[in-house]
């Protein structure tokens, strides 16, 4: 499986999406890492609205201020920047949690069968149905604000997903003759799981989990530029566009300051994109149909 | 290319369908025929029961029916408007108006005293049944007396100035008696009545009738010929049609002006303004009597250590504060009470200095750093900008500010929380007023009275406060100076303890297309948001 | 592949299982929220009658009563379409409030549909047919772009173009063209009942002004659907009908039209009807974006006062929604496929 | 005497990874007009990619070398391809799966449509109508005509590929494997079916098949192929019963005869794989009758008139 993984790895390496995507990511997570110590303002990029704020609110883009300033005189290059920061941190969270959830729970549904496996299927389907927003917008009021809230509630739909993959996964193992024998013989469940079937349904899950890497920015994004996720002030670039709309009446910034909108849209818009090259790609190499050249012949 | 011609049939008559579609709206784009005016308001509508409705249905209530009594602004004086006239005893315990006699409703009946008997009685007797409304203006009213057709008597428990409140902008309204009929309800406690108003039904006197009411979306408003003030105000030009548009979002309302298809706009965001008037837009500014408020939890360390309250107060920067916050629409407060309110003290002000702050702030014995919590209203702008303007600032003072924004309901709900749970209940709560009578008691008492545990959001208590509020609003009727000066005492009380800061009274721009003329008594603080159509002309 | 009568009926039990776990989950989430809605429903009392008119609202209301109790009177009301009256607007009825938020936000998730299929459709099928070519090569990273581009960005980016232009394309109609033609809105969506009224101008002003928010939910469907479209095509081009097909000399057009097309329409349709559910979502955020009316501003403002019915109903109006598309999906594609037969 | 079929020395290959396999590695063969040839091996010897190269559905991936001629048409000619005017008109294809070969979206109708309007530019009735003329032929009544493809029996649905490919008028007819997918009791039937209907239209028909039993008897020509080439190719009698290639031999061995009780053999070994360029003979590795001549390529034996073997030992033919 690792010896496949190199393989799917070093052609997708060949494809000029492939790499860059690979180069997006590194710099984002380059950023997110290094992010306090390259802007230059970080205190503004955590929220502060600084002394001379009635100076220096809405400039445009200068030499001192990359990005211009926001309308609470912060500077916008810190925020988008520490922005990068949360991005990544609630994408991987997300995606892990669920992930595991997901694999947990899909293999033991398959596993174990009977009132289980209903129970389980049951709970997938209904947490599918639910939007992530809807539930968002609820866990927003009972939980508060904060980051919490939007990992939370892009858990609670994500893994249903996961589970839903993994156990139609695990159910193909399950029926295999090696398990059920693994099983006749009295080898522990743990065992088995560990042993027969999480080997076998994890790379797909994996490939899926790597896909939706953009998927997940995206709606935490949208999640907190409803302003249900973390709080204000905080840099995070759903909240800086949200600001941005509806701070300052939003027409301001539409007909004085577009940089406001700009600017973390497309830090948004690339490191999505990003990731989705590398989940595009990475599924081209696993489904070979689409890989090879074509032109019509007839 | 061939394979594919059914779908670029498609999308090519799509596209021709488009241009077709705009040509279309460019030659309908026509000059508007009739006089109508669109108003955008920015909430939606709560209900629009004359006597229970104490929110955002005063917007409609306020031209559909009338009061007593009408209150100037900028006279401070009470003015006749269903009464003609009115008289009080010498204890200020009993009290005649006489009514104006040649008032219909806009279903055709009468208007007589049994109607105002009928409807101050609806809105005082559901308060004291159910504490439902702002029937509590009423609850020096002991008994309402039919004279004669014209003429009702009010007889008092205790002395009040009751020409004031009967123009009060709430639970003051004069409903006719034949809505008990159209709704089929037996009395006029009966829900019956209740739903078939926030149905959207209305029998007023005012100068406009309800066509059709969408609380989420809109309401229309048709001109009432037979109101009896078309003599008085003598306006030819006064609007035909008035469509009361929810349009919730600032930016929208912006948008629309500019379209031409909101004619007043009580709400475009105020970096805007300038661009407006550039444009040819007009601007009434209100100084309205809707003011905010920074309350502190006084049970609650640590903001229940007054020096500490103290340290906090005088860290504010007011002027920063309107100008970040509010760009400038605004007065700086000083004290609780609104510029231009009956009561209103000048120089209850905390001037801005740090070094002050910090010495209360050891004076205090607070350590630091040390973490505070702010409860404030989520869905207005300036108060977000606050919020984030006031942690950046507390943070220099080595307070860190926890945010907590919240709608406005959740935010009562937390807020009184102060009485039950003071712990877990925010150290500061930003909260907005606004008066339902002309009266400073209006203020402190919601706000700071130990009985009020609904809006009280200090937690405050003082009987020495209590006692001198209770006993300005019995002299009210009889004395209003004295009342007055005993109102200031007990707001130099608050301002000492340092209970709650005043942090700006609102100055609310009122936008409207220059096809439209209005007059600035046109829109009163005291019915904030409430346009008098009746003054506005229309000229196309 | 066989679908048979009994097969569907398990699918519709299986929803109906779904429907209710989700009023249930739905029910004690939003219970959970702070706020009480008895306070609301009793008009913010205040004063000494307060407190029992906090408890007749609650009696009122039902929230007395044990939770499981309030679940199955909810749902009977619920199935029933008996839901009484918003408890934060007075005198608006549930189901009114809900039915007319979705139709304009379905209207306008309709709209965008209506110009994204075809589109990806188009481009999905000649990348797939000329995959390694220029066009490819360009479709295939523009869709992932267009795939990744958050909806409400885009849609802020369209409002700033409008506003610069100064062309109005803010709300669901011009309130004034409402108010001079008298127009009225039942069922909520402002195309339909413009045409049962007849009233041609705000027909169109409603659709001009649908047309960037529906760009901005768009965009979504036509990146997905573009790739969708591409590997099914991909995939139905080794089919061995369409390679008989070709060695019998049937036109290359009549192959892509009546052979390769006509085979994706139902995965596409399938497809097409899931993310349709997603794009409804987005169309709640773009719609308060361009300030429309819609179940993103209900589902806001009924959360935001405390307005339990609404809120539960919309949320399982939502889920609900997703679970019959998805059912009405795979019963439709089945239709569509001559090899089933029910 | 018309040739209908020419091959040059035809490779025919795939890139697959980047790496070309060339499945057809240099066939000569040429196929009288009017007659029956049929073309035997065991999968993967390249077979069907010979039927695919003859009618035109060569996946684009495909590479191709030496030269390939269908009458006066020069379809393939070192790396080009031209088909054409040939692909239904020339030459008609019937797949081996009858059961994926027929669009499931699309009535019998439909399919005479599409097949006659693509080649004749004929209209909707008069498709009708030459589809009621052929059906009978192949034994169906026009019924079928409404019919969807999942609705016909396996049979059915290989006798409406028939009266498509015969609907074309193409000349040749390509039968690649036609009696794999169907019930065994139909396969004679259907066998039959073909040639009575190449002796009624004096079609040109090449039928590709590793079943020597059934096919054997309709054919007027038997070429046997192994990995990528021709072994033999001669009448068919003269291959049944005198094969000049041990191939051949091993591969009657293979197989029963009705009536004949004999032991079956079955041939040991794997054909080479496709990927490598061999000089040996490729059969060398399974040949039980090796010797030192065999490791280099073995030239075309003429055993007589259009009888040819590319085995050494042909004329000795030790097997015999």
């Amino acid at each position: 499986m690792i010896r496949r993984s190199f393989i799917i790895l070093r052609r997708s390496l060949r494809k000029i999406r492939f790499k860059i995507g690979i180069v997006i990511s590194l710099v984002a997570i380059f950023l997110a890492i290094l992010a306090p110590y390259i802007v230059p303002r970080p205190q503004e990029g955590l929220g502060y609205v600084p002394r001379d704020v009635e100076a220096r609110r809405l400039l445009p883009p200068s030499i001192e201020h990359i990005f211009g300033t926001d309308s609470l005189g912060r500077d916008l290059f810190s925020r988008v920047i520490m922005g990068t920061r949360t991005a990544l941190l609630q994408v991987f969270i997300v995606i892990t949690i669920s992930f595991l959830l997901g694999l947990l729970l899909g293999a033991i549904a398959a596993y174990l069968r009977g009132l289980v496996e209903v129970l389980l299927n049951y709970f997938t389907e209904i947490f599918m149905a639910m939007p992530t927003i809807v539930i968002a917008l609820v866990l927003r009021l009972t939980l508060g604000h904060g980051i919490h809230v939007t990992i939370s509630s892009l858990i609670m739909t994500w893994w249903a997903w996961y589970a839903r993959i993994a156990y139609v996964y695990a159910r193909g193992v399950v029926e295999l003759d090696y398990v059920i024998l693994a099983r006749l013989a009295g080898l522990h469940s743990l065992k088995i799981l560990h042993r027969h079937i999480v080997p076998n349904i994890i790379q797909p899950l994996i490939a899926q989990a790597i896909t939706d890497l953009g998927s997940v920015l995206l709606e935490a994004a949208a999640i907190n530029f409803l302003g249900l996720g973390v709080q204000p002030g905080y840099p995070e670039w759903g909240v800086i566009l949200y600001e941005s709309v509806f701070y300052g009446g939003g027409v301001e910034v539409f007909t004085q300051a577009p940089w406001l909108i700009v600017f973390p849209g497309v830090f948004l818009l690339l490191v999505t994109l990003g990731f989705s090259l590398i989940g595009d790609c990475l599924r081209e190499e696993i489904d070979p149909r689409l890989r090879r050249r074509w032109r019509l012949w007839f | 290319m061939k394979p594919l011609r059914t779908i670029y049939i498609v999308l090519l008559a799509v596209f021709i369908l488009v241009i077709i579609l705009i040509a279309l709206l460019t030659m309908l784009h026509q000059p508007p025929r009739s006089k109508i005016v669109v108003y955008a308001y920015n909430d939606d509508i709560t209900g629009i029961d004359p006597s229970l409705e104490d929110d955002t249905g005063l917007v409609v209530l306020g031209s559909i029916y009338e009061t007593l009594t009408y209150y100037n602004y900028t006279t401070g004086k009470v003015e006749p408007r269903l009464a003609l006239s009115w008289e009080s005893s010498e204890d200020g315990k009993e009290w005649i108006f006489h009514l104006r006699r040649d008032v219909v409703f806009h279903d055709g009946t009468p208007f007589n005293a049994t109607a105002v008997k009928m409807s101050i009685e609806r809105a005082r007797d559901i308060y004291r049944e159910t504490g439902r409304g702002a029937g509590y203006i009423w609850d020096a009213v002991d008994e309402i007396i039919v004279v004669d057709e014209y003429t009702v008597k009010f007889k008092l428990k205790y002395p009040q100035k009751l020409d004031l409140l009967a123009s009060a902008s709430y639970a003051a309204y004069i409903f006719s008696p034949s809505a008990l009929e159209k709704s089929g309800a037996s009395s006029i406690y009966d829900k019956a009545l209740e739903d078939w108003f926030n149905k959207g039904n209305a029998i007023g006197t005012g100068p406009y009738k309800l066509i059709s009411y969408d609380p989420t979306r809109e309401i229309r408003l048709e001109k009432f010929n037979k109101w009896w003030g078309w003599s008085v105000v003598n306006n030819p030009y006064a609007p035909d049609v008035v469509i009361i548009k929810i349009v919730k979002e600032p930016p929208a309302q912006y948008h629309g002006l500019l379209a031409g298809e909101i004619d007043i706009a009580c709400s475009v965001p105020r970096t805007t303004i300038r661009d407006l008037v550039e444009k040819g837009f007009k601007v009434i500014n209100v100084s309205t009597f809707h003011n905010f408020v920074l309350f502190f939890n006084t049970k609650r360390y640590p903001t229940n250590i007054s020096y500490f309250r103290l340290a906090i107060a005088y860290a504010l920067n007011l002027t920063e504060i309107v100008q970040v916050a509010v760009y400038g629409f605004a007065l700086e407060a000083s004290g609780v009470i609104p510029h231009g309110f009956p009561g209103h003290v000048e120089g209850l002000k905390y001037n801005h200095n740090l070094e002050t702050s910090k010495k209360y702030l050891e004076f205090s014995g607070v350590k630091m750093p040390i973490k505070i919590e702010l409860l404030y209203q989520v869905d207005y702008e300036e108060t977000r900008k606050f919020a984030e303007l006031f942690k950046s600032r507390m943070s220099e003072l080595g307070i860190e500010v926890e945010l907590n924004p919240q709608d406005w309901a959740r935010l009562k709900d937390i807020a009184k929380g102060v009485w039950t749970s003071p712990e877990s209940t925010p150290h500061l709560i930003l909260a907005d007023w606004w008066p339902t009578m002309p009266s400073p008691f209006d203020y402190l008492y919601a706000m700071f009275h130990s009985e009020s545990k609904e809006w009280n959001f200090a937690g405050y208590e003082n009987p020495e406060f209590d006692s001198l509020i209770e006993e300005a609003l019995t002299l009210e009727g009889v004395n209003y100076t004295r009342a007055l000066e005993l109102y200031k005492d007990a707001q130099i009380l608050l301002f000492e303890e340092a209970v709650a800061v005043g942090l700006w009274d609102e100055i609310r721009p009122f936008t409207y297309s220059s096809r439209i003329e209005m007059p600035q008594e046109a829109l009163n603080p005291m019915y904030t948001f409430v346009i008098r159509f009746e003054l506005v002309s229309v000229r196309s | 592949m066989t679908i048979s009568l009994n097969y569907i009926f398990k699918r519709i039990i299986l929803a109906l299982c779904v429907i209710v776990g989700i009023v249930v989950f739905s029910y004690v989430l939003i219970l959970a929220t702070p706020g009480d809605p008895a306070v609301k429903w009793a008009g913010n009392p205040r004063g000494p009658g307060a407190t029992r008119a906090v408890q007749l609202a609650r009696e009122e209301l039902g929230l007395d009563k044990p939770i499981y109790v309030q679940v199955a009177i909810f749902m009977y009301n619920f199935f029933t379409g008996n839901l009484g009256f918003s408890i934060a607007y007075k005198g608006l009825p549930v189901v009114q409030a809900i039915i007319t938020s979705f139709m304009s936000t379905f209207e306008l998730t309709l709209i965008a549909y209506i110009i994204s299929v075809p589109i990806a459709l188009y481009l999905g099928l000649y990348s797939a047919l000329k995959r390694g070519g220029i066009f490819d090569s360009i479709i295939q990273p523009a869709s992932v772009v267009l795939a990744s581009t958050p909806t409400y960005w885009l849609a802020t980016l369209l409002l700033l173009a409008f506003t610069i232009s100064k062309i109005s394309v803010y709300g669901t109609a011009s309130p004034r063209l409402i108010a001079e033609t008298e127009f009225n809105t039942i069922t909520g969506s402002y195309l339909l009942d413009s045409i049962l009224q007849g009233n041609v101008r705000v027909f169109v002003d409603s659709l001009l002004r649908m047309i960037p928010p529906a760009l901005a939910i768009s965009v979504y469907p036509i990146g997905a659907l573009t790739r969708l479209v591409r590997v099914l095509v991909a995939e139905s081009l080794l089919e061995d009908y369409v390679k008989a097909s070709i060695a019998l000399g049937v036109e290359r057009g009549i192959i892509i039209r009546h052979f390769v097309v006509r085979s994706i329409i139902p995965s596409l349709v399938q497809i097409s009807g899931l993310s349709f559910t997603y794009s409804l979502i987005d169309a709640m955020v773009v719609e308060s974006i361009f300030g429309r009316r819609g179940l993103g501003s209900l589902l806001i403002s009924a959360l935001n006062t405390a307005d339990f019915k609404i809120a539960i109903t919309l949320i399982a109006f939502i889920a609900i929604f997703y679970i019959i598309v998805n059912t009405l999906v795979d019963i439709l594609q089945a239709i569509i496929d001559p090899r089933v037969r029910l | 005497m018309v040739l209908a079929i020419v091959m040059e020395n035809l490779k025919v290959g795939y890139i697959i990874e980047d790496e070309v396999f060339w499945a057809v590695k240099g066939v000569d063969l040429v196929v009288e007009e009017g007659t029956t040839l049929c073309i035997i091996g065991e999968s993967g010897c390249g077979k069907s990619t010979l039927a695919s190269a003859i009618t035109g559905i060569l996946p684009p991936y495909a590479l191709t070398d030496g030269k390939l001629k269908l009458f006066d048409h020069v379809v393939i000619n070192g790396q080009l391809r031209n088909y054409n005017g040939i692909r239904g008109k020339i030459t008609a294809y019937i797949p081996q799966n009858p059961g994926t070969s027929l669009n499931p979206f699309l009535t019998v109708e439909e399919h005479f449509y599409y097949v006659l309007r693509s080649n004749f530019k004929s209209d909707r009735e008069f498709s009708k109508k030459i589809a009621m003329e052929i059906l009978p032929k192949v034994n169906l009544d026009s019924s079928v005509l409404e019919k969807y493809p999942h609705e016909l029996s396996g049979g059915m649905q290989q006798r409406v590929i028939i009266a498509l490919a015969l609907a074309t008028n193409a000349q040749i007819l390509v039968a690649d494997e036609p009696t794999s997918f169907i019930d065994a009791h139909l396969r004679l039937q259907i066998i039959e079916l073909l040639g009575r209907l190449q002796r009624e239209f004096k079609k040109t028909l090449i039928v590709i098949t590793h079943d020597l039993l059934t096919t054997s008897t309709i054919c007027d020509y038997i070429a046997i192929m192994y990995a990528g080439k021709i072994m033999e190719v001669g009448p068919r009698e003269k291959v049944l019963r005198n094969p000049r290639h041990p191939y051949t031999k091993m591969l009657l061995e293979t197989t029963p005869i009705l009536g004949v009780k004999k032991r079956l053999k079955p041939i040991p070994g794997e054909p080479p794989s496709l990927g490598k360029e061999y000089q040996a003979c490729l059969f060398l590795d399974r040949c039980p009758y090796k010797s030192k001549e065999c490791y280099s390529d073995p030239q075309i034996q003429v055993i007589e008139n259009s009888h040819f073997s590319k085995c050494w030992k042909a004329l000795e033919a030790p097997w015999l």
